[in-house]
């Protein structure tokens, strides 16, 4: 499987996205400039963290106009799984491929450090490799990742099961603490906590690493039933 | 069309203009020899940056000489951006610090943050990658409003320069303490990696070539009202003038990017980066290292705003800048390199062979000076020394513990301590693992890095206690190095190097010259032992509020090579049943100490003493045996004795200990004698491990996570390790509300 | 050149934490009058005016960019013309 | 109660990065027109009017907490009384 990690100017999470999958993960991966027109080669779509345009505006809200997020939309709307996270997830969610919005963290510093999350769904093509209420350790590093939306999406988002990760102790004011959603269609997810920091037991953590081999099996079961 | 009059030359003399920008009358007629006429506006202010105590060390250099700067693994010595040192594999590792005072006082997010950014261009001006930062702060004592402020500010500074820019920050330090009320601290470190072939040299070498300005735009950041005739100053130039830069970490990442990708270019002959004196201190620097001369055209200046003056343009200290000089003919190349990221790159001179800075702005020249006079020919000051009288006194105070009614109160108080507590809220707030190569995060002796693709990592850590140095400089000054190197040695590396920041008051007054001198002769002579040369450094003097100076406050920075992933050690405790050892042997030593400190208000007394042979040979000695697979923890004992480090070994471990202690109570727990460590150790590996050091068993790791101390056969202290963690980790942010 | 002033705050309905610290140190300063403080951003724009209405453009600006709706208020004014 | 809207700004000759990012970000969306952003802050207070002039108070608010003057500067409006 081939996974495109997005590079906008001031994204600093690309290289750990880039090891954990080629290294930890053992499948193909390129970086890909955001001003880049097509992503046709690629099975998967990962944005990673960091700081797009300094996020000098709100988190998100420009690296969201950059020629390759027209692309990220086309392989989102073909059902190529796609992934942001933490800067990432805001650039989703500023380009409205998830619903809601991110606020500064309540206690309005920013948070770097290990935190235990919930799998609320285990079904999604992200998550299957996790048991369903299974409990994981994954950091977090931001200082906007409380997440909003208005009651009726929320409604939307439980009902939907899109909910795919939540904090065990709150540690930002999310609504419902949510870490983690997924589109409706379920191929695209956003999520605060980085799973590409803990997929090596010599940095504290190797729990993120099955996030990345559910994304593998399902497209190598889909690839299976399609040939 | 400049904002103001400049004064003309005979104006400048007979009014002594110059005194406002900080030149003697001495220094002014040492220019107008050197010129052989009068300077005009814009020369003097060349002069008066260049010759200012930060860019010249006018008043330090003759201590800075003492320092041991040699090495078989020194590659760069004091001089360029940052030290290098080699590790091994063709690999090197590249820092410095450097410190942001006193724009931290007055601006402290701004201060700070613009603190970080230098220190890390002139990391990768040397074309290494930077891998990490750490920090080292002194404030006021909590209790007041504006210390709080201040904290705050500062921390978040740091957080969002390093978050933003996407270095992580992986330790330092925070004190706090009265002497630093009105003048907090605030030193920031860069450490990075970077391949021997790959070593960049700030240099203007070869005739004809090309200097070329890149990235932000220049504006009137920095500089200062001072140096400017005062009856010209109005209101509105006040305006247009900022004292403190705002800092521009995105920037600051593409030119980053940018620069590394230009070290593996050939058309590169020399970097620098554009820090304090900007432009005047890059350009001069560079040709005066290569022997060479410069002349630029202000008018190619990217500039932010309009109508600025050449005075302006040169002592601008606009943030994120960086000056190159590249192969003649080359331009459009390395244009095309830096527009990729959205910079700018714009050749503004070239290099010339008469060893002379000349500009031209608006059609005129409009400065021409040698450049040697410039970089090289600072006036020196050998300023007089004098031993304080509070230091004889303090000396004759023979050693005494102070009164302590209840250990275990006195163990909570002490956690309580600020200096002490966990600074957790600290480095809560900044990314200390991105770029996933931290091993060891905040929190234990020293941050461990690994490098990728090697069985290598890197300890580093920065150090010094500036109440023992009050009491005794010279003392203090080994203490500093000798702390530094024992938290590389807890975990598991073999120091290499340091890179020191020295803090002091006004060098005018010759008791704090005197600290100064001692501190050095400190510093120096714990280097040379210790095989830990320096690398690089930074002077700040004048730290001081209404004429009291702070604590002298040499921070030393150091940095240690781990040869192997396995010998990486933390210092929490393991496992159930491992034995737990006291290596070294404890005095009544308690000037300075956090205990003096908390039961008398005050510090006085002499400092713990030290015996760098004693140190070496233990620091050895744990160092082996950490080698050998033998130790399971270790710790260093520092403020607050060995009630504390039994405490901070067992918080966070779920695991308890239990001690036996004899003699006298409180000597035994709360003294802060030197050269001691605290270590776990395997029972099947005891043997070895005692044979090897000599160390007493003092007791065990529990399952019952309690902290246990039976003094002379009765329990002192005796409670769940929770308790005093929550003493310990809610401290400062008690604190803060 | 024509100066535009835009106001962009959190909806009613969205909580405003850095309002509250704001207000909780006003408070710890002894001004206890403070009875509340909302925090929101003040950009101001300098515009060339062109054919199409600039109401039009800045209204445009502020929903792609310059607020998120889903969180955020805007209002803007239009000054006349100044010349630099 | 008294609602006071605070406006607080970058001095003249700051550096402005967000500004300076949002102006590249609307050049990049074909907003050409657009020559200059700056970006501050914006406050709005509910007062409990006092004895003491409000402009006394709010004045001293600004220099003390809510601008820091050495790179920043203030205006403000007071309002006609609301009612809540
Ligand atoms: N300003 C800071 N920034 C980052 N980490 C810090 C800071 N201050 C303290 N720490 C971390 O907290 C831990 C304890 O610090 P300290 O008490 O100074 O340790 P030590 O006495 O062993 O030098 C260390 O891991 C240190 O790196
Ligand atoms: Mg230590």
């Amino acid at each position: 499987m081939k996974f495109a990690v997005i590079v906008f100017p001031g994204s600093n999470c690309d290289i750990d996205m880039y090891h954990a999958v080629k290294d930890e993960l053992g499948e193909e991966v390129e970086y890909v400039w955001h001003d880049e027109a097509d992503l046709t080669q690629f099975d998967g779509v990962l944005l990673p963290g960091g700081f797009s345009y300094g996020d000098y505006l709100r988190s998100g809200s420009i690296a969201r106009f950059s020629n390759v997020m027209s692309e990220v939309v086309k392989a989102a709307e073909e059902g190529k799984p796609v992934l942001g996270v933490c800067n990432g997830f805001q650039i989703l969610l500023e380009a409205g491929l998830l619903p809601g919005a991110m606020l500064r963290n309540q206690g309005l510093k920013f948070i770097c450090r290990p935190v235990e999350l919930e799998v609320v769904n285990n079904e999604t093509m992200f998550t299957q490799a996790y048991q369903k209420n299974e409990r994981i350790t994954v950091p977090v590093a931001h200082g906007e990742g409380n997440y909003f939306c208005d009651a009726d999406t929320l409604k939307q988002l439980e009902a939907n099961g899109q909910i795919a990760f939540r904090y065990a102790d709150n540690p930002n004011g999310s609504l419902l603490s949510i870490a983690g959603i997924t589109n409706e269609k379920g191929n695209v997810l956003g999520m605060m906590p980085h799973p590409e920091r803990a997929v090596d037991e010599l940095l504290g953590s190797a729990d993120g690493l099955k996030l990345f081999q559910s994304i593998v099996k399902h497209w190598r079961d889909s690839h299976v039933v399609n040939a | 069309m400049s904002l103001m009059l400049e004064p003309a030359q005979q104006q400048i003399k007979d009014e002594k203009i110059y005194r406002e920008m900080g030149l003697t009358d001495e220094e002014f007629s040492l220019v107008e020899g050197i010129l052989g006429r009068l300077p005009n506006y814009t020369e003097l202010g060349l002069f008066s940056v260049m010759w200012s105590e930060h860019c010249s060390y006018k008043n330090s250099k003759p201590l800075l000489k003492k320092f041991p700067v040699t090495g078989e693994q020194v590659l760069q010595g004091p001089g360029e951006g940052a030290g290098i040192v080699d590790i091994g594999d063709g690999q090197a590792v590249a820092f410095k610090i450097e410190s942001h005072n006193h724009p931290s006082a007055i601006e402290p997010y701004q201060g700070a943050a613009t603190g970080v950014g230098g220190i890390i261009r002139d990391v990768f001006s040397m074309g290494a990658r930077p891998i990490a930062i750490l920090n080292s702060l002194r404030f006021g004592e909590l209790d007041s409003p504006r210390v709080r402020y201040l904290f705050e500010q500062v921390v978040a500074g740091i957080a969002g320069y390093g978050n933003c820019i996407g270095i992580p920050t992986v330790g330092g330090e925070v004190q706090f303490d009265k002497s630093y009320d009105g003048n907090p601290l605030v030193n920031a470190m860069c450490v990075g990696l970077i391949n021997h072939d790959e070593i960049q040299k700030g240099q203007a070498k070869g005739v004809g070539n090309t200097v070329m300005y890149v990235g932000a735009k220049t504006g009137r950041d920095g500089i200062h009202g001072a140096t400017f005739a005062s009856e010209e100053l109005t209101e509105d130039s006040d305006e247009k003038r900022p004292a403190v830069q705002v800092g521009d970490p995105f920037m600051e990442k593409l030119l980053l990017e940018a620069c590394l990708e230009l070290i593996k270019n050939d058309a590169l002959i020399g970097i620098q980066d554009m820090g304090a004196a900007g432009l005047t201190s890059s350009s001069a620097e560079m040709a005066s290292k290569a022997g060479s001369g410069i002349e630029m055209n202000l008018d190619l200046v990217p500039q932010r705003e309009t109508g600025m003056s050449a005075y302006e343009m040169m002592l601008s200290e606009s943030q994120e800048r960086m000056l190159i000089v590249i192969e003649k003919g080359r331009e459009a190349e390395i244009q095309e390199l830096f527009h990729k990221y959205d910079l700018d790159a714009v050749a503004v001179g070239t290099v010339t062979d008469d060893k002379r800075l000349r500009l031209v702005h608006e059609g005129n020249v409009v400065a021409d000076v040698p450049v040697d006079a410039l970089a090289e020919d600072a006036p020196v000051y050998h300023k007089p020394s004098k031993e304080p009288a509070y230091y004889r006194e303090f000396q004759a105070i023979e050693n005494a513990e102070p009164e302590v009614e209840n250990v275990e109160e006195t163990l909570h108080a002490l956690l309580k301590q600020p200096t002490i507590a966990s600074k957790e809220w600290v480095y809560d707030q900044y990314d200390y693992q991105v770029r996933t190569n931290t091993v060891v995060t905040p929190g234990s002796d020293a941050a461990v890095l690994r490098i990728r693709g090697t069985e290598k990592a890197l300890a580093m850590t920065t150090d010094c206690n500036s109440r023992y140095l009050y009491l005794d400089p010279e003392t203090g000054g080994k203490i500093a190095v000798a702390e530094a190197a024992r938290n590389i040695v807890c975990s598991g590396g073999r120091p290499l190097a340091i890179t020191d920041c020295l803090n002091f008051g006004s060098p005018d007054k010759p008791e704090i010259f005197w600290q100064m001198e001692k501190s050095v002769d400190g510093m120096s002579e714990a280097c040379r032992v210790l095989n830990a040369p320096v690398i690089g450094g930074n002077v700040s003097l004048y730290n001081e509020t209404n004429g009291t100076a702070v604590y002298p406050t040499p921070v030393v920075g150091m940095v240690g090579l781990i040869e192997n992933l396995e010998h990486i050690t933390t210092q929490s405790f393991k496992q159930v049943g491992d034995a737990v050892y006291l290596v070294g042997e404890t005095k009544t030593e308690f000037g300075g100490s956090e205990l003096q400190k908390l039961t008398a208000g005050e510090i006085s007394g002499k400092a713990p003493e030290l015996d760098l042979t004693t140190e070496l040979d233990r620091q050895e000695k744990v160092l082996t045996a950490i080698k050998q697979g033998l130790v399971q923890s270790a710790h260093d004992l520092a403020e607050g004795g060995l009630a504390v480090a039994l405490a901070e070994s067992a918080f966070g471990s779920g695991l308890g200990v239990t001690a036996e202690t004899e003699g006298s109570a409180v000597t035994e727990l709360f003294s802060e004698t030197q050269s001691r460590f605290l270590i776990s150790v395997k029972p099947e590996n005891q043997q070895a491990f005692e044979a090897l050091t000599g160390a007493k068993k003092i007791g065990e790791v529990t399952a019952q996570p309690v902290l246990k101390v039976v003094h002379n056969g009765s329990a002192v202290i005796d409670q769940p390790v929770e308790k005093f963690e929550e003493s310990w980790r809610g401290a400062i942010p008690c604190l803060l509300n | 050149m024509i100066k535009v002033k835009v106001h962009v705050t959190l909806r009613e309905s969205v909580l405003d934490p850095q309002g509250t610290a704001v207000k909780n140190s006003l408070h710890a300063m002894d001004y206890h009058e403070v009875q509340d403080v909302r925090i929101g951003k003040y950009l101001e724009l300098l515009i060339e005016p062109s054919d199409r209405p600039i109401e039009e453009t800045v209204k445009e600006m502020c929903e792609k960019l310059l607020a998120n709706t889903v969180i955020e208020n805007y209002e803007f004014e239009v000054e006349e013309a100044v010349t630099q």
